[in-house]
C-alpha cells in the first residue's frame, strides 16, 4: 500500500483516541452518577493545561530513555496497527507473518513500559515498571496461544488471510473463549484498570508517577494509541474485520473497533485490579491453562 | 533500496553489538543487545526469511526483559550511576576480537560462494512448517522438550530448596549408611563468602556498586518519596 | 485516568479527609496523586508542625508557577505564600481552579542543593576502594540483605513514605526496606492524623479500598451517597459494590487482626454495614509493623485501608517517634 | 546485499561478541556475549540460506535450532547464575576459583 496510508491510520488512531476519552467519561460519570458534560469539556481542557506545562525531572534520570519511552510507545501502536487490514489487501505492512509482528509488538510493549518505570530513578516507577514485567511477560503466552488459535483456520500466519477465513463465520463464535482471553492481553498492553500494574492508583501513578507537563500527556495519548490498535487487531483477529454487507470495509472496522474499545472501557471501569502476587498466580494456574485448552478446542475445530 | 536498508541495520546491529560492552549501565547494556538482534531479525526479512526475521524480534524482547530484571536484580550499578569497566585480559580478548573478525572476513572474500537465490514467490513459512512438522519433526521435537527440560531444571538450579536441603545450608546428600559420612564430594567451607562485592578490588577505576535505590535512602517524609531532586533540575 | 478539571494536589492534614473526598467531586478540579501532575497545591486541614519539610517538598515539586491554596488549614510558620480559601467546598473548588491561571509563581523554601555534602572519591562519589565504598552526598551505597521469601540476597532499599500520600491515610508516616515491591521491614514513624466524622462512615472507608483497587468510578458514586445522607441504608450500592467481585480479588487470609478477620472480612463487614445503614463493626489491628511485613506495596495499602482511621491511631499507640529531621 | 557483505556483518558481530566474552567479569554480561556470537551464527545462517541454499527449508530450521540453543543457554545460564549467587554472593568470574578443582 502506499504512503497516503499513513494520514489515514493517523486520523484512525485519533479519532479512536477520542472516542476512548468520550467513552471513559460517560462510563466514569454513569458509574459515579453524575452529569459527563463537565468531565468531558475538562478533558480537553486539561489536556491543553498539560501540554503548555513545564517538564520537571528527577536526580540522576536516563533522560534520553525516559523522553523517548512515549515515543517508542506510540511508535509501537501504530506498527500494530500497521498490520490490520483495512480492507480485501489493504494493509500498511504485509507480511506472510503478520501475526508474529504483532506477537513482537506486543513483547516489545513490556520492553517499553519498564524502561518508562526503570528511567526516571525513583522508587515508585521502578516499583510500577518490575510489576509490570512480572504480570506482562505471563501474559506474553495466553496472547500467543490465542493468536495461533485464531491462526488455524486460515492455515495462516497472516493476518489477511485470517480475515478472510472468517467469511463464513466469524472466530468470536468459532473459538469463544479467544476474545475475552485475547481483552485481557489488551487490558495489560494498554495498562488498563484491573491489568494496570505499571501505572497503578497505589504508586501514585506509578510508572508515570514523576512524569510532568508534555510527557505525561505524550504517555497518556500513547497508551490511548495502543489501545486504538489493540482493538483494531480483536476486532480483525475475531470480529471478522473489514468483512460485512452494504458499507465499505473500513467503516465495519472502525465500527467493530468501537465495539472491542466499549468492551474495553466497561472492563476498566467494572473490574477489580488484584494485589501483583495474586495476579501472578492466576495467570499461571489459571489462565496458562484455559488458554492451551482454548487452543486445543481451536485445533480440533480447525481439522 | 534493499541495499540502503542493509547498509543501515548492519550499522546499527553492529554499534549496537559495541555499545553493550561499552556503556556504564548494564540495563542499557542489554537493551543495546536487543536492538543489535532486532537489527539483525530486520536483515532476516531482508533475506527474506519473514518468519525467522521476526521471531528473532519477538524472542529477543522477552529475553532482554528477562535479562534485565536479572541485571537490576543482582548487578552492580544497573543505574549506570559510576562507571563500569570490569574486564580481565582486556587486551588479549581485543586481539581475539580483531583475529577472529579478520578471518573470518578473509575466508569469506578469498572462498568461491556458492551462489543459489531464494526463488522469488516461494512459500517459504509453509515451507518451513512442512518441515518442522514433517521431515524434521525429530529435530524440532527435540528442541522442544531440550527447552521443557532446560525450563524444569532451570527452575530446581535457582529455587531455594534443593533435593538435599536449602540451598543457603549447603546440599549435602545423605550418607551411604545411616548417619555416616554424605555420599560424594564433601563441599568445601564456602571460602567465597564475602559480603557482596566489598572485598574485591578488580584492578578497574572506580567501580562502584550502586542502583536507583540508594538514591532514595534516607529521604525525608514527603508524598511518595518523591524526592526534592526535581528542584535542583529546575533551579540550576 | 485522570478525567476532569484543573489537576489540584491536595495534601490533607487532620479533620479534613471527608471534605477532601467532598472537593473529589467538584467538576471544577481534577484530585491528581502525585504533585508532579498538579498546578495547585491546595494545603488541606490542621498541619501537623513536624510536616513543615515535607510540604515544602511538595511544594517544591510543583512545576512553574506555582500556585498554593490554603483550605480550612492554618500555615506553619515560614509558609507566607499562596492564598487561603473559602471554607465552603464548592466555593473553595471555584477559587482553587480560578488560581491555576492567576497565580505569578511561588519561591521554593528549601534550599536547592544536595542534601549532605559529597563525600567520596571518584567523579560520581565512590569510594574508590571496593566496589560499595563512599557515600556520594551522604546516602550509602545499596547493599544486599536476603529477601524475606526465599533467601537470595537481593539489592534492598529504605525510604520513608509519607505523610502526603494520597493513597494511605493522611499524616502517617512510616519507614520502610523494599525489595522490589516486598517490605522487608517497617518503622511507624508517625501515626495518622484524627479526621472528621463523615471520613468514618462505611461509604468512605470503602471509597479509599476501591480507589486502591483501581475501581474510582464506584468510590466517586460512595462519597456522593454518604454526601446526601451517610446514615441511610444503601443496599443497591452495596450489591453494585460486590459485583465487581472485589472481595474475589482481595486475597484471603491477608492480614488476620486480633478477632482473626482478614481484609476481605473487614471490607464484607463494611459492606453489610454499608447495606444496614449502621457504621462497621470495630477491629484491632494488633501490631501493625508487624502486620505489614512480606506483604507487598499493593497489598500493604489495601490492609492500611481495611481498618478504620481511628483503629490505625488506636493500634499505633506507642508515642511517636519523631524523626530527626522533621524535628529540626 | 550479497552473501560475502552479509557474511562480513556476521564476522563482525562474531568478533564483538569474542570479545565480550573473553573480557567481561561479570556472568551476565559475559553472557551477552555468548548471546552476540549467536546473533552473528544466525545471521550467516540466514545469510546462507537465502543466497546458497536456495530457500532449502532445512537452513530455516537450523536458524531455529539455533535460536532454541540461546534460549537454552540464557536460562541455563542465568541458573547457574543464581544458585551460585546463592551459595556464594558471586557474581564475578573470579570469584569461583574454587569451581575448577
Amino acid at each position: 500500500m502506499s504512503l497516503a496510508a499513513f494520514p489515514f491510520l493517523a486520523f484512525f488512531l485519533a479519532l479512536g483516541a477520542a472516542l476512548v476519552v468520550v467513552l471513559d467519561a460517560v462510563a466514569r460519570a454513569a458509574l459515579a452518577g453524575a452529569p459527563a458534560g463537565p468531565y468531558l469539556a475538562g478533558t480537553f481542557r486539561h489536556a491543553a493545561m498539560r501540554l503548555s506545562g513545564q517538564l520537571v525531572t528527577t536526580e540522576a534520570p536516563d533522560r534520553a530513555n525516559w523522553r523517548l519511552a512515549p515515543a517508542w510507545y506510540g511508535a509501537l501502536a501504530a506498527a500494530g496497527l500497521a498490520v490490520v487490514p483495512f480492507g480485501e489487501g489493504m494493509a500498511l505492512i504485509q507480511l506472510p507473518t503478520s501475526i508474529v509482528l504483532w506477537g513482537a509488538v506486543e513483547a516489545l510493549v513490556v520492553v517499553v513500559v519498564f524502561l518508562h518505570g526503570w528511567s526516571p530513578n525513583a522508587p515508585f516507577p521502578l516499583i510500577g515498571a518490575y510489576r509490570y514485567v512480572a504480570t506482562g511477560l505471563p501474559v506474553m503466552l495466553p496472547s500467543m496461544f490465542v493468536l495461533i488459535g485464531a491462526a488455524l483456520p486460515a492455515r495462516s500466519l497472516d493476518v489477511l488471510a485470517i480475515v478472510e477465513s472468517q467469511r463464513e463465520m466469524w472466530n468470536v463464535v468459532r473459538q469463544p473463549l479467544g476474545l475475552p482471553l485475547f481483552l485481557i492481553v489488551g487490558l495489560s498492553l494498554t495498562l488498563r484498570g484491573p491489568m494496570d500494574y505499571a501505572d497503578s492508583a497505589d504508586l501514585a501513578g506509578g510508572s508515570s508517577a514523576e512524569d510532568s507537563g508534555p510527557a505525561r500527556a505524550m504517555w497518556q495519548a500513547a497508551r490511548l494509541a495502543m489501545l486504538v490498535a489493540f482493538s483494531a487487531m480483536a476486532a480483525t483477529v475475531f470480529l471478522g474485520g473489514y468483512l460485512g454487507p452494504l458499507l465499505p470495509g473500513p467503516l465495519w472496522l472502525a465500527l467493530k473497533t468501537a465495539l472491542v474499545l466499549e468492551l474495553m472501557v466497561a472492563a476498566t471501569h467494572l473490574l477489580p485490579r488484584m494485589p501483583v502476587s495474586r495476579m501472578v498466580t492466576f495467570l499461571w494456574v489459571v489462565l496458562l491453562p484455559v488458554s492451551f485448552l482454548h487452543l486445543l478446542a481451536a485445533g480440533l475445530v480447525a481439522l | 533500496m534493499t541495499d540502503a536498508l542493509f547498509t543501515g541495520l548492519s550499522a546499527l546491529a553492529l554499534y549496537a553489538g559495541w555499545r553493550v560492552f561499552r556503556v556504564d549501565s548494564m540495563v542499557r547494556a542489554s537493551f543495546w543487545l536487543m536492538i543489535s538482534f532486532i537489527a539483525v531479525g530486520g536483515i532476516g526479512l531482508l533475506l527474506s526469511a519473514p518468519y525467522i526475521g521476526v521471531a528473532t524480534v519477538f524472542m529477543m524482547a522477552v529475553e532482554m526483559t528477562v535479562m534485565v530484571l536479572f541485571m537490576v536484580m543482582f548487578m552492580m550499578n544497573p543505574a549506570g550511576l559510576n562507571p563500569m569497566m570490569m574486564v580481565h585480559q582486556h587486551r588479549f580478548s581485543i586481539g581475539v576480537g580483531v583475529v577472529a573478525f579478520a578471518g573470518m572476513t578473509a575466508a569469506t572474500l578469498l572462498t568461491d560462494l556458492p551462489s543459489n537465490p531464494v526463488a522469488a514467490g516461494k512459500a517459504i513459512v509453509h515451507d518451513l512448517g512442512i518441515e518442522l512438522l514433517g521431515d524434521s519433526m525429530l529435530i524440532f521435537e527435540t528442541a522442544g522438550v531440550t527447552l521443557l527440560a532446560t525450563m524444569v531444571a532451570a527452575v530446581i538450579l535457582s529455587a531455594r530448596t534443593g533435593r538435599f536441603g536449602d540451598a543457603v545450608e549447603g546440599s549435602v546428600p545423605p550418607g551411604l549408611e545411616p548417619g555416616g559420612t554424605p555420599a560424594g564430594r564433601v563441599p568445601e567451607k564456602s571460602g567465597g563468602h564475602h559480603h557482596g562485592h566489598g572485598g574485591h578490588d578488580h584492578g578497574s577505576h572506580g567501580d562502584g556498586r550502586s542502583d536507583h535505590a540508594h538514591h532514595h535512602e534516607g529521604d525525608g517524609h514527603d508524598s511518595g518519596g518523591h524526592d526534592h531532586a526535581g528542584d535542583k533540575e529546575k533551579h540550576a | 485516568m485522570a478525567v476532569g478539571g484543573t489537576p489540584v494536589f491536595v495534601a490533607a492534614g487532620g479533620g479534613v479527609l471527608g471534605a477532601v473526598e467532598a472537593l473529589r467531586l467538584e467538576p471544577a478540579l481534577t484530585l491528581v496523586a502525585t504533585p508532579r501532575a498538579a498546578q495547585v497545591l491546595v494545603v488541606a486541614g490542621e498541619q501537623r508542625p513536624s510536616d513543615r519539610i515535607a510540604l515544602a517538598r511538595i511544594h517544591a515539586q510543583l512545576f512553574e508557577p506555582r500556585a498554593t491554596v490554603w483550605w480550612r488549614a492554618d500555615r506553619p510558620s515560614g509558609f507566607d505564600f499562596g492564598t487561603g480559601a473559602p471554607e465552603s467546598v464548592s466555593d473553595a473548588a471555584a477559587f482553587i481552579s480560578a488560581q491555576a491561571t492567576q497565580s505569578e509563581g511561588e519561591a521554593i523554601l528549601l534550599d536547592d542543593g544536595p542534601p549532605n555534602p559529597w563525600e567520596g572519591v571518584g567523579p560520581y562519589g565512590q569510594g574508590g576502594n571496593g566496589m560499595m565504598g563512599g557515600t556520594p552526598y551522604g546516602r550509602p551505597m545499596a547493599m544486599t540483605t536476603d529477601d524475606l521469601r526465599d533467601g537470595l540476597a537481593l539489592d534492598a532499599y529504605s525510604a520513608t513514605f509519607g505523610p502526603y500520600l494520597t493513597q494511605w491515610p493522611p499524616g502517617l508516616i512510616m519507614e520502610t526496606t523494599l525489595q522490589g515491591d516486598v517490605i522487608q521491614s517497617v518503622r511507624i514513624v508517625e501515626a495518622p492524623l484524627a479526621q472528621d466524622l463523615l471520613a468514618a462512615t462505611p461509604h468512605l472507608e470503602l471509597a479509599r479500598l476501591l480507589r486502591l483497587l483501581e475501581l474510582p468510578a464506584l468510590a466517586d458514586r460512595l462519597v456522593r451517597a454518604a454526601l446526601a445522607d451517610p446514615a441511610r441504608a444503601a443496599a443497591g450500592l452495596a450489591r453494585a459494590v460486590r459485583w465487581t467481585g472485589l472481595l474475589a480479588a482481595i486475597p484471603s487470609a491477608l492480614a488476620r487482626d486480633e478477632s482473626g478477620g482478614d481484609v476481605r472480612s473487614r471490607t464484607a463487614g463494611r459492606l453489610d454495614a454499608l447495606s444496614a445503614g449502621r457504621p462497621a463493626d470495630p477491629a484491632a489491628p494488633g501490631d501493625l509493623a508487624a502486620m505489614l511485613i512480606g506483604l507487598e506495596w499493593h497489598e500493604a495499602a489495601l490492609v492500611l485501608a481495611s481498618f478504620s482511621i481511628d483503629e490505625l491511631r488506636g493500634a499505633i499507640a506507642s508515642p511517636a517517634v519523631r524523626m530527626a529531621k522533621g524535628a529540626a | 546485499m550479497t552473501l560475502a557483505s552479509v557474511l562480513i556483518v556476521a564476522a563482525g558481530l562474531i568478533g564483538i561478541g569474542l570479545y565480550g566474552a573473553l573480557s567481561q567479569q561479570s556472568f551476565v554480561m559475559l553472557m551477552m556475549g555468548l548471546e552476540l556470537i549467536m546473533n552473528g551464527a544466525l545471521l550467516a545462517v540466514l545469510g546462507f540460506w537465502s543466497f546458497a541454499l536456495g530457500g532449502m527449508p532445512e537452513g530455516q530450521l537450523l536458524a531455529i535450532v539455533i535460536m532454541a540453543v540461546m534460549a537454552v543457554e540464557m536460562a541455563a545460564g542465568f541458573a547457574l547464575v543464581v544458585a551460585v549467587y546463592r551459595n556464594r554472593q558471586a557474581d564475578v568470574i573470579e570469584s569461583l576459583t574454587t569451581l575448577k578443582q
